[in-house]
């Protein structure tokens, strides 16, 4: 078993009929994906790859006995979209789009909770089960079959943690993009959970980066309630300092949000922190892990 | 996209807060004009897009209108952290019996809007929620519901403020809800909030930051200039051909794929190397996105170049055909080091050699870095 | 508050929906001049706020000069329903291809806002819901949810339109949500929505009932005259003095303390009497107020008064003050039978008695008809 | 026992300041009525009748224990009070005020059932226990005790109606006034409900008029839910139309909210109905009411 991902996952793309959609769904579909149909407004009834696209999504979930849903939606789009495949019923929707309205993203994630909706993203290049398949954009030739689970805020530092394993023949399990944006729609403690679970996983890298509270809040959750061996790496020790939130920002979180912040907060609760990626192999090799 | 000043006071005074008697100017002769206006004393605010322009002497008193043309004059002739002062902004000041603070943000975490209050605004208020964090109360907001009196009373009330205050405030932070739902803000900000000699209450400072995001849908009610805005003509071209740049002191030339892959490039670079700036394009790499990065960090005198990408959304040998189109374009001779796997990453590698680039096909960005170092040495 | 036609379609268009060009006009001349700019052929509109207008004769076209001369002399001399047309809206003719309907209500028994749609707009909707429901779709709104493209299309698919069509409708569906919301509506409707010749859509009527207890936060945003608009003299002073007042065409005075009250009051009236008038208080009865209810009714020539009053929120006693100030003040001999129970009805009885009314001190009303049949012999 | 009101029911009276609020609560006093304390914002310390005034409505739920609360708040600030109150965790919540907002009841409407709070009105006379006590504006001379419940939706018909009965010597149970607003908090078949439940209750009054659909509902509830005799008066047989709700509100409503459509509907369910107020008393001397 991998997360998120499994047999059981049939999968329909939005917006499938775009440029962007149309070429992903053939890279999903030659990784193995089972993708079983696809949704622009307007087009229904085309095919894309040989799959037949559906104007609504209540239409493809009926059609198609689709569960999950892998978004390559417009931007401005996006909230009403997403709303439309909670209301039909998906299971879990991955949402790969970027500049979504922050304060869409906050309508989208409340309402996913009070529906009980997996929801991935904005900003992420998705979730990708080696030898399984991926809702997303993650480059496939980077990954390997394996049991290690990765979790990322950044999407192209799991690739590069990906990469960096795969070269030493060090698998992963399932691979997780959790989305870049300040309002995500699944926060990390819950991927955490699920790997924690997974009878496949051995052992979990947690990818973070400064700004925001997901590394705080995983610590402590990690420190009650998980077994498996962990490393994380934080991006932005030297970085710049990005997008101020003003005071009001600075004074809610406190001391969270700095790398040291963070990376003290990880080290309480027992992980292993690395000064940069490329030192994930002697975790690895530390941990036996394949 | 961060609002001036004058432009956040214009908003909230439409939504009802009460803010100073005030005008705009670009020179000391509309200085005077305004502060006729409004009488003397007056207060003079830079108008710059930074913080703590306070603490970098942008803020002046003036009790006459000698005063006033000797501090508008320096003003206007100053940079503060290094942006030139174009405008000013000319406001009574008022008779300050206490200062307040009060903020409306994003909670990332429970993805909620968060209210922040205080009793101790101005300058110093990030270090009293450290030092006095009794001093500062804040409740999350649920927006469906949106943001009533008597929440905002429950809040105030944890600051042991006086009734008459207190429903005041309420009143006014209320108004701040709408103004950050309405212009789907990242924060909105008093800071501080006085209480005036006479009991009133004003906002002596407006701070307003909109999320860039939804922009296509506030342009009409904002009616504002959303380009330019910021510090650096650099930074506002990168904003133009829609990726993050964000200028530093440096002689490499850094182009990364994505806000993490580029804050570990600069973190392995660390002190080995001096990047001139920090490029990152986002998702949806194209040959043309790609040259016109190579023109942008290379108005900048550059003794090399770093590029660390990952095809995702688009097939990555077209990145690579607009970055070798422009070294050939200008017969650029200068040290490129790219590090770029993903979809077609073959055809890339063999397009990027084409150009002259030293490719690394490796996974760790240390390996591209130490190859940079070793072509410099 | 029902608003003109002429003033929802320019609430209608300033949120984005599709509306005639048009003007409004008080004169010939002016719809001459209103034609020539928008071009032959167009339609005249009577601008009363009563419904079914168009089988009254209120709406023409016209081809011509010639014909418009007329057609608006004739409509500016005619009364509908017994209010004399002031105002025409004058509009461009569109080219018709089909007629749908939607509106937005309240569903007072969930508490929710109701989307209506169907294929079949124009005059004979509501026959349509009897005789053809499948032709009608509706759907319930979660208020703090707001209504979605996605949920308008949802409902729109039920109707079977294409789906360009479709599309469009729920664009504008969506929209009219919007207005909904913000002028706090009872209802709006587009009744017809048009789907032109050329594949548009275009809204040739505009419906907006504003909730009168909203009005006191919306008269910023609606800047329209609030008062007189009701087609009735009487029933606008009613309005103005906090009272609901309908005019019937009787000669006995009717004032009841509550709306349940009041219609009970004519349902044991039935036949036996013909009411002048339907008044009604609402709670909150005092001498003053029942002094200008006195005032109101007797604007009409009237055989006799039945007051049937409770007293709750106020004692009755200061009710009963203001009926006999009255019946002093103007010498009042015709007979009056009152009603009248609840906090200090003693007192109230006395009074009442004090001025020569009839007092019934039973609570059945049936007690208080006889009585004053009985005077009326 | 009653309905709604018992021996626990500790009162708070919001808006007890004003002037309406202080003699209203003078006389809810007089009839008994466990009254606790008030609310005025800005008024706290103060005193009316002897109870202590307080500021806000948690303060004071903490320092009375009160479980219940009136309103006598001008109809511009009862969206913010009710929505406090119920937040302060009050379980019954009695809106007397007219001409609120009807976008503000449905808020309300929709708060309460969130947080299961039960809330009567708005333009409600309130509730009213004979020999127990009132919250509320009925005018308790008119009211005596006894073994009928009576539920209206207009203030002054309950009066009416318990009159009527009272001077018979047929007692009341309880009397509800529902609210007149077309969007009250709480519908008629709950209420049904609790008559039907409560062992003082032998037979119930419903009073309603025409708009609406709140009878026809009542209807269907009382056919599969209800076993106790059950009257009812439909007032505006005669009356002009009142406020037109359009087509949408036809449309939605059909035949609902007529004058036939709810006596047929009555009628179908086994309602005795009355022509007349006052022919409540022969169907109570029928059913040996008192």
């Amino acid at each position: 078993m991998s997360i998120l991902l499994n047999d059981d996952t049939r999968v329909i793309v939005q917006g499938i009929t775009g440029k962007i959609g149309s070429v992903q769904t053939k890279w999903m579909l030659e990784y193995g994906t089972k993708i079983v149909g696809g949704v622009t407004p307007g087009k229904g009834g085309q095919t894309v790859e040989g799959l037949p696209v559906f104007n609504y999504v209540d239409d493809a979930v009926k059609e198609t006995g689709a569960n999950a849903s892998v978004f390559f939606v417009p931007a401005i789009f996006v909230l009403d979209a997403f709303l439309e495949t909670v209301d039909a019923g998906i299971d879990l929707i991955v949402i790969v789009p970027e500049h979504i309205p922050v304060h869409d993203a906050m309508k989208m994630r409340d309402y996913a909770k009070d529906k009980g909706t997996l929801a991935l993203g904005p900003t992420t290049p998705g979730i990708l089960s080696p030898g399984k398949g991926k809702m997303g954009i993650m480059p496939a030739s980077l990954f390997a079959p394996g049991r290690v689970g990765v979790i990322s805020r950044s999407g192209t530092l799991s690739y590069e943690f990906a990469g960096i394993l795969s070269e030493k023949n060090i698998g992963q399990s399932t691979v997780v993009g959790m989305g870049a944006d300040p309002v995500v729609l699944c926060n990390l403690p819950e991927i955490l959970e699920m790997f924690e679970n997974d009878a496949d996983t051995d052992a979990v890298i947690i990818v973070g980066e400064v700004g925001g509270e997901q590394e705080e809040k995983a610590a402590d959750f990690i420190a009650h309630n998980m077994k498996k061996p962990i490393a994380s790496y934080i991006a932005g020790r030297f970085s710049p300092q990005g997008k101020k939130m003003g005071h009001a920002g600075a004074i809610v979180r406190g001391s969270a949000g700095t790398y040291d912040g963070k990376i003290e907060a990880f080290k309480k609760a027992g992980v292993t922190v690395l000064e940069s990626p490329v030192h994930v192999n002697a975790w690895a090799e530390k941990h036996h892990l394949r | 996209m961060r609002l001036h000043e004058y432009e956040g006071a214009a908003i909230f005074e439409k939504f009802g807060i009460p803010v100073p008697r005030r005008g705009v100017v670009r020179t000391v002769e509309g200085a005077l004009r305004i502060a006729d206006e409004i009488g003397f004393p007056v207060v003079l605010k830079s108008q710059v897009l930074v913080g703590g322009r306070g603490l970098a002497g942008g803020i002046k008193t003036a009790e006459s209108s000698d005063e006033l043309e000797k501090s508008a004059d320096d003003l206007l002739n100053m940079e503060i952290k290094g942006l030139p002062v174009k405008e000013l902004m000319i406001s009574e000041r008022v008779k300050i019996a206490k200062e307040l603070y009060m903020g409306i943000t994003i909670d990332g975490y429970s993805g909620k809007p968060v209210a922040v209050v205080s009793t101790e605004g101005g300058v110093l208020i990030e270090e009293t929620a450290k030092h006095s964090p009794e001093k500062i109360a804040s409740v999350k907001i649920d927006p469906k519901l949106g943001f009533y009196p008597y929440q905002a009373q429950k809040l105030l009330r944890q600051l042991g403020l006086a009734p008459k205050p207190l429903t005041a405030c309420s009143d006014i932070l209320v108004r701040l809800y709408k103004v950050f739902e309405k212009y789907e803000a990242i924060i909105v900000e008093i800071n501080p909030l006085v209480i005036l000699e006479n009991g009133g209450l004003m906002a002596v400072d407006a701070v307003l930051e909109i999320d860039d995001s939804a922009l296509f849908r506030l342009k009409k009610s904002l009616s504002l200039p959303t380009d330019n805005r910021l510090g650096n003509s650099l930074e506002n071209k990168g904003k133009e051909i829609g990726v993050t740049y964000v200028d530093l002191d440096g002689d490499i030339g850094l182009i990364s794929s994505g806000a993490g892959l580029g804050m570990a490039s600069m973190d392995i670079i660390g002190n080995k190397l001096n990047p001139a700036n920090f490029l990152e394009t986002g998702g949806g790499i194209t040959a043309d996105l790609l040259y016109k990065c190579m023109e942008l960090i290379l108005m900048k005198d550059l003794k090399a170049i770093f590029i660390n990408i990952y095809g995702g959304i688009n097939p990555i040998h077209e990145g690579a055909k607009g970055i070798v189109k422009y070294i050939k374009d200008h017969h650029l001779t200068l040290p490129i080091v790219a590090k770029a796997l993903g979809n077609h990453q073959e055809e890339t590698w063999e397009i990027l050699r084409s150009g002259g680039v030293h490719v690394v096909t490796q996974a760790a960005t240390e390996t591209a870095v130490d190859k940079l170092i070793d072509l410099l040495k």
